[in-house]
């Protein structure tokens, strides 16, 4: 099975030890996630500090290709600007794992791999809607309200 | 007609126009308006499906299954675009127009339509444009009401102004498209006057979408239903098509597989757009037929058949307004009308000319159409109708007005 | 395979049991729980239906509409015998398994069910089979109780007993056979519990009727479900069976063509069964191409069937139990079990394990199945499911079983 | 089109001028039916005297098979005693036309044969349910009731 394309030793050794499995207290943004066709569930956790990911978590049941590209996206994540944040792209994940070719080759399996990312995006962009209401409310212009998209 | 591809080889794509029917005589299928025959392509293509690609879609890892997903999906995207729409999660795969209504009538009329609240359809509607409506307004202690029909065969507007100025109109329920009298709806004014008081609109679009271009980005109805197997698909398959802003609102129709995300066991949160309203195992198989359909109508090109009918229609109008003791029903004017061509003769019924004929292989609809509404409005039991498509030529006509002579003769008219 | 037909000679009739899939391995079909393959007796009968036939049905007197009509009647005369029914208009088509169960909650349930009542399922059933009645329960205030699945995998009656004992039981549904776990149900048990005090029963037989004898003239319940395509049937049918004294009590469901009597603008009588429930166009093609299906059925036997079905369980069963890291679910006593047989490694994903099996060309099923409510009685978050029909041979078996282990061993277990 | 198997001078005649076509003033006996697939619509009125059927008529619209048949019908049961109306069959009917075949042709055509036919039965039982109901009301003997199927 030596030059499998999906199940590399990377992959498994990923879906064995995680990085970043766990939980946050009191995090900025929570957000849930699942494959309705399948199975797979994740829940992820953000700490914001000074527009910054502080930290990030994850939980759930999946298979190896989720919680693998899971685990790059936690990676890839901690530390970075939100500015940044958004502009993770699907290849930056599957990038990092050897797995660009599901795009073409496992239009079912992609979904797995994507799910977390998915996930972080809508948790993002529902942090920034809620910032705006705020910021609205508060009466501040509108130009830095939609500074946050 | 003008298009790359000849009568002669269009209709060498349909088998079923070599068939002999009767005593030997050579089938001239002229009931369209109900089923259109299917081109070789199309019927390949299910065959093709079964014999490589059958597996349930959606919900599987392996090739099969894979493969089936994406051809399914597809469809749905070619669909989209034969409509110029731009959401593909709009289109959502049901049995037909009939189950297209109900399904509207069930989700979007039982939240939305309460004590008081009007219905508005037409005279010229098929029964799956009114039973729904009646069932729902019944259950609902709201009225349903008709925009009538005039001699012409034409809806007449100002009672839709009369309904609308009462502010209690909920939604105005319409066929594109006759398919006993023919007549083209005047759809864009009907949406135009519901829009400004902010009234939804349903189209039947059952007769008009198999037999001109229709194109759902300036249409601004909110719901448009068709069947596939007017259009050269397979029976088993129709489409509804929903505004999103609408569809977003909608509760679910059908409970099951597929449509759901998340199943506990006292609350379950559902799916995305589509799958939301497509619960259990689809009709995979006639979902790809119909995206042959699909090809097949746009290489001839929608245009070219809206000529192709008219040439048609107008000779038929024309040859059959000569037969004795005829009466044909609709619009005169040829720009108002689809290739539907309803008529009786004087006393004799319909099923009498039907079954006379039929015996030189002339196949075409009698009886009430399932627009009974319309058949009172017209004081008649029933009609006769015959009705064309890509495939039927003059000669076809010829057929069935020697054979409608034949009538005239046999009953003395 | 005791049967007149041998495996080779089945194996011949399914075309896409030569087709080779991924790097040119050919295909190992097991989900056949998910959808079966279809013999080219059925591909044929669908084809051969619109070369030949193709009309709509039951409206028009011309000779295509006659034989359409009489091919797609026949067989609902051949489903009432296969079920051994004796009034065909007992036997309703629909899309599948999960339309009829819908159609059942809307009409039956909507009419019967009231605040405080409660329906019975079960922990092993499909979603079709608990979401339309999440619906239902929830619009009519009504409560949805489950009956519980032991470690064994079958049903624990007793607590049956105790929501019976309430008195406000309205309904029993639950599945014939699991389609995660492959548990026979004790159907005339519960049949019988629920007679007693007077409570209906609707059976899911979508995994049973494919598989085992069916008798309807034996079985007390009320309801029968079940889907064409898991029987070597197209996709696009199903059928619902009623028994005549409840469906004659049930209001119509969808409104339309066909399923009238007399439409007039503001009241409308209904049609005879079955039709009152056939609203529209039905799938003519695909029910005739369900009726080559029961006969290929029929040619077998269904006892042969599920005879050879045993013997694969059983070979399978005791090959899978010595794959490293494996556990099955379901029950021990091949006697309570159907041919499917759901599996999952220690922590490794299912769908790792049926994409690195599919390189090898064999197809499983893993996910939740359609099952969640039992993927959390199981505490898992989905399964693998091997799944056997006609077609299938202990070779496939070994074929499976080769690349289990290579799963184990890229994973280390 | 002399031979046609369907269309005689016969049925034609029947279809332009029926028998028994009209109303009766409190008829004991009156059925509607239809065919739902088509459009014909038949009114049966019928007067019984003595149990015996002292006037039959109809109205309706329909196909010239259904008018000849309705036609042939009313002459048929005229003036007969009810035990006899009950025993009418299809072949009774369609005999008189030359229509037997029909049964076996066309099985869509063979509807509007025999439309009235179940109509008739229809009204005739009927009237039997509500005599025993009479009867039974009226405290008579099962065995009488029963007599009237
Ligand atoms: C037990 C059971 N019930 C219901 C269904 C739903 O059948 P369908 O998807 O054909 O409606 C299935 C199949 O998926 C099933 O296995
Ligand atoms: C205008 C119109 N609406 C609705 C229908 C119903 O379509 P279906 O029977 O495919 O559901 C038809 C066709 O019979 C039709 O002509």
């Amino acid at each position: 099975m030596t030059g499998d394309p999906i199940y590399t030793e990377m992959i498994i050794e990923y879906s064995k030890h995680p990085s970043n499995f766990g939980e946050i207290e009191n995090p900025d943004i929570s957000q849930h996630d699942s494959n309705p066709l399948c199975g797979d569930s994740i829940d992820l956790q953000i700490k914001i500090n000074e527009n910054k990911v502080s930290d990030i978590k994850f939980k759930g049941k999946g298979c190896s290709i989720c919680i693998a590209c899971t685990s790059v996206l936690t990676e890839l994540v901690k530390g970075k600007d939100l500015d940044e944040v958004k502009k993770i792209e699907k290849n930056d994940v599957l990038g990092e794992l050897g797995l660009e070719h599901l795009i073409r080759t496992s239009p079912v399996r992609i979904k797995c791999a994507l799910l977390s990312l998915k996930a972080l995006k809508y948790g993002i962009y529902s942090y920034f809607i809620e910032k705006m209401k705020d910021e609205k409310s508060a009466g501040n212009l509108k130009e830095e309200a939609t500074n946050l998209y | 007609m003008q298009t790359a591809l000849s009568l002669e080889t269009i209709r060498k794509d349909f088998p079923i126009l070599q068939r002999k029917v009767r005593e030997n005589k050579l089938l001239v299928y002229l009931d369209n308006a109900s089923t259109s025959q299917k081109p070789i392509q199309v019927i390949d293509a299910i065959n093709d499906y079964y014999k490589n690609q059958n597996a349930n879609i959606h919900r599987a890892v392996y090739a099969l299954a894979e493969e089936a997903t994406e051809a399914y999906e597809n469809t749905r995207t070619k669909i989209a675009k034969f409509l110029n729409v731009q959401k593909r999660e709009e289109i959502i795969f049901v049995r037909g127009t009939t189950e297209a209504i109900n399904l509207v009538a069930y989700s979007w009329g039982r939240q939305n339509v309460n004590k008081g609240d009007i219905i508005v359809t037409t005279e010229y509607e098929h029964h799956s444009n009114i039973v729904p409506w009646q069932l729902l307004t019944k259950e609902r202690g709201a009225k349903l009401e008709y925009i009538g029909v005039d001699d012409n065969g034409e809806l007449i507007l100002d009672q839709l102004d009369s309904y609308l100025e009462t502010g209690k109109v909920k939604l105005v329920t319409f066929s594109q498209m006759s398919n006993v009298l023919g007549t083209i709806t005047n759809t864009d004014e009907i949406i135009k006057r519901c829009k400004k008081v902010g009234v939804k609109t349903l189209i039947d679009g059952a007769q008009s979408v198999p037999h001109m271009k229709v194109d759902l980005s300036k249409l601004e109805c909110d719901f448009f239903a068709f069947s596939a197997h007017k259009m050269l698909g397979p029976t088993g398959v129709g489409v509804l098509w929903v505004r999103k802003e609408v569809l977003e609102t909608m509760q679910p129709f059908h409970g099951g597989g597929d449509m759901i995300r998340e199943v506990h066991k006292y609350e379950t949160t559902w799916n995305d757009l589509p799958y939301k309203f497509e619960a259990g195992t689809p009709n995979i198989a006639d979902v790809i037929g119909f995206s042959a359909a699909i090809d097949y109508l746009n290489k001839i090109g929608m245009d070219n058949i809206r000529n192709h009918e008219i040439e048609l229609t107008k000779y038929a109008l024309d040859k059959m307004s000569k037969v004795k003791g005829i009466t044909i029903y609709g619009p005169k004017d040829i720009a108002k009308r689809g290739g539907v061509i309803s008529f009786n003769f004087h006393d004799v019924h319909p099923h009498d000319v039907a079954t006379i004929i039929d015996k030189d292989g002339v196949a075409v609809r009698s009886g009430h159409h399932c627009a009974q509404v319309l058949m009172e409005r017209l004081d008649v039991a029933a009609t006769n109708r015959a009705s064309f498509y890509v495939y039927n030529t003059k000669q076809e006509i010829d057929a069935l007005i020697g054979s409608l002579n034949k009538v005239a003769e046999l009953f003395k008219l």
